[in-house]
């Protein structure tokens, strides 16, 4: 079981593993947009949560592609299905490997880009919290777009499409945790984002061990 | 139909139309098209 | 539909030879064999000491792989790959005895990515003997190997079968062992 | 309704209902249109509440038609029905047509009150989502070459919208009361009132059959092609 996972995460950790990809994409957008919006803080705190939460959600976006993809071409996915682990538990250790790979660095970056836009202490603890309980969901329903589009050869294209409306809630509710903290207004919002989490990384396996299990009839 | 946004009415129902009369005219042209095609082939099967 | 009304039965210590021209469903065949996919109809049952296996993911647990594709990742060792497989397959043979057997016993650290492709497939043969798993599945074991790399297939198919296993190969040039032969149109 | 699965008997049922089909969209169209077109303007909206008789059906012809495509791709995925994941496939385009209407007459409705051609109303917003969900389905149809294969990944991401789609609904929901306080006029439905009701009703009706008889033709037309390719592929 966890050889599975030590293996991916060292693979997307290494120098052409995913991992340093997603943190500069996200570090580069949390950069560009104040050049675009300009530079008044009360503003950019405003929208930070918005902002900082989709080019996470983008970012991870980038090396879902060849979750399933890379193995299934060097014929190591046959390997895993063959393997003592049901399909169900190697959908889910990928998706805990892409999240550890990708999702758990891009929060842990996020504190230091929401000071960029000015976002206050608690704010930033808001933003971290979010995308801590968020960035899990963002592995798991990816991981169904991933596996999805495992035969198609350029899966990363439509994968975004098909996996982005399944993923505004997350950002809703992940930005709207923001947004509490800097209104004052309590609204809940790390709670809906924690059940929508809770559910879709349970949830997910089930149909990525589907899409994966479909590809490895051709 | 008056008043400052009859236009707005207008370009609605005319857009409605026009896209749903494409989809009818898009979806018959293919059905009567299939069935010509099947008609010519199973015509040159057996002649 | 790539074949129909195929039916065969090969028993414990055999080895059965598929041949036949490209797209006559070699592959397909050993890939219904190992479960990744369901035959339109009919049935594909394993027994094994005595309990029947007809449901495709239990049976590829008992099924020892070898595909077209070697798996071999291009930034992990030969020692890590076979590690990692040995581990995820629970298989008990001994690492460095295996590489000497496929004729690997320097080359355990290097990369995959350094590896010619008869060095990656002896990887896979490695692999194989490593998880030791009852029914060896080989699609076109011979492919990319050297005479010395066609014995050592030979070899271990031999030996396989001398412990009681099965083995099916789809290959388009003799084994080089005895075996029954199945030809698909 | 399995028996309705073999593709000659579903043939023979399509063409039979094919003319009552059309003839009750027709009708119900006419007549929603002459009703709706003399409905007094309501005091509020003047006369762009005949929007609403292309809004509201469209929009209710768009989740139904998903409603229809999961179910058919359940049905497709798991008693392995061809002839349901052609009626899933033949669903999708009609759905996004439909989504997309409503998504128009959604804002030309709303831009008199909003004063701005597209306003992230909530409904509005679960609307773009779901064209989304629509697009996604047909790009990953027409993304995977073998079509058995496409139709089950279709099947998949069909479904894991349709247990998405009230998650969605509600997240949006709740994102427009979040943003209440920032003077979006909450555009909600106005009260309907009986005069408006009929004109809606039968609208909606007309929308719903326009929708089946489309839906029917296409999948007619998608065995007929199949049919064809199989009689080139023995005929060569």
């Amino acid at each position: 079981m966890s050889a599975l996972l030590l293996r991916d995460v060292r693979l997307a950790a290494r120098a052409g593993g995913s991992a340093m990809l997603a943190l500069a994409f996200f570090a580069g957008v949390a950069t560009l947009v104040p050049l675009g919006v300009g530079a008044e803080l009360p503003r950019l705190a405003r929208i930070a949560g918005g902002v900082l939460w989709v080019a996470a959600v983008l970012a991870a976006l980038l090396a879902l592609d060849r979750l399933f993809q890379a193995d299934f071409e060097d014929g190591s996915l046959d390997l895993l299905a063959l393997s003592p682990l049901s399909l169900e538990a190697v959908a889910a250790i990928k998706a805990s490997a892409h999240w550890l790979a990708t999702g758990l660095p891009l929060t842990l970056l996020s504190p230091l880009l929401g000071v960029m836009f000015g976002l206050p202490p608690r704010a930033l603890l808001a933003l971290f919290v979010s995308l801590l309980l968020g960035t899990p969901a963002v592995s798991a329903l990816g991981a169904v777009g991933a596996g999805l589009t495992l035969s198609v050869r350029r899966g990363g294209l439509i994968l975004p499409l098909i996996v982005l409306p399944l993923l505004a809630p997350a950002v809703i509710f992940g930005a709207g945790a923001v947004l509490e903290v800097l209104d004052g207004i309590p609204n809940g919002a790390l709670g809906l984002l924690g059940a929508f989490s809770f559910c879709a990384c349970v949830l997910s396996p089930f149909a990525t061990a589907a899409a994966v299990r479909l590809n490895l009839g051709s | 139909m008056s008043g400052p946004y009859a236009a707005y009415v207008l370009a609605g129902y005319a857009v409605s139309a026009a896209a749903l009369g494409a989809a009818v005219l898009l979806t018959v042209r293919g059905w009567l098209r299939a069935r010509q095609r099947l008609a010519a082939l199973d015509a040159e099967r057996q002649p | 539909m790539v074949f129909r009304d195929l039916s065969f039965a090969v028993e414990a210590g055999a080895v059965l030879s598929v041949e036949g021209p490209n797209g006559a469903g070699k592959t397909s065949l050993l890939r219904m064999l190992a479960g990744f996919l369901a035959p339109a109809s009919g049935t594909v049952r394993l027994r094994i000491d005595g309990t029947a296996l007809e449901d495709g993911e239990e049976r590829g647990k008992q099924v020892g792989w070898l595909g077209h594709h070697d798996a071999v990742k291009p930034q992990m060792t030969v020692r890590e790959t076979l590690a990692f497989f040995a581990m995820l397959h629970r298989g008990a043979g001994a690492l460095e005895g295996a590489m000497e057997q496929v004729g690997l016993a320097r080359l355990g650290d290097l990369p995959g990515q350094y590896l010619s492709a008869g060095q990656k497939k002896r990887v896979a043969l490695a692999r194989l003997w490593l998880c030791g798993r009852p029914l060896w599945l080989l699609d076109e074991p011979l492919a990319a190997l050297d005479p010395a790399g066609k014995r050592v297939v030979a070899d271990l198919i031999a030996a396989h079968c001398a412990a009681g296993g099965i083995a099916v190969a789809a290959t388009h040039e003799p084994l080089g062992i005895e075996a029954r032969r199945l030809v698909l149109a | 309704m399995l028996r309705y699965a073999n593709p000659t008997k579903f043939l023979a049922l399509s063409r039979a209902l094919r003319p009552w089909l059309a003839g009750a969209t027709v009708l119900l169209l006419g007549a929603g249109l002459a009703l709706g077109l003399r409905v007094p303007p309501d005091y509020q909206q003047g006369e762009t509440v005949k929007l609403m008789f292309l809004h509201v059906p469209a929009a209710w012809t768009a989740m139904m038609a998903y409603g229809l495509m999961a179910a058919a791709s359940l049905v497709g995925l798991v008693w392995r029905h061809p002839l349901a994941d052609q009626a899933a496939k033949a669903a999708a385009p009609l759905g996004a047509l439909f989504t997309a209407l409503g998504l128009l007459t959604g804002s030309l409705w709303g831009r008199p009150m909003w004063g701005a051609w597209w306003v992230w109303d909530g409904r509005l917003t679960s609307f773009l989502l779901l064209l989304f969900l629509y697009l996604g389905y047909i790009a990953l149809w027409n993304a995977v070459e073998d079509e058995t294969r496409a139709a089950r990944a279709a099947a998949i991401l069909a479904l894991v919208g349709a247990v998405n789609l009230p998650v969605i609904e509600f997240s949006v929901q709740w994102w427009t009361t979040l943003h209440q306080g920032e003077s979006i006029v909450r555009a909600g439905g106005p009260l309907i009132a009986g005069v408006y009701l009929w004109p809606l009703f039968l609208m909606a009706l007309g929308y719903t059959l326009l929708f089946v008889s489309l839906w029917l033709m296409r999948i007619e037309t998608a065995i007929l092609e199949r049919r064809a390719r199989t009689v080139m592929l023995e005929g060569g």
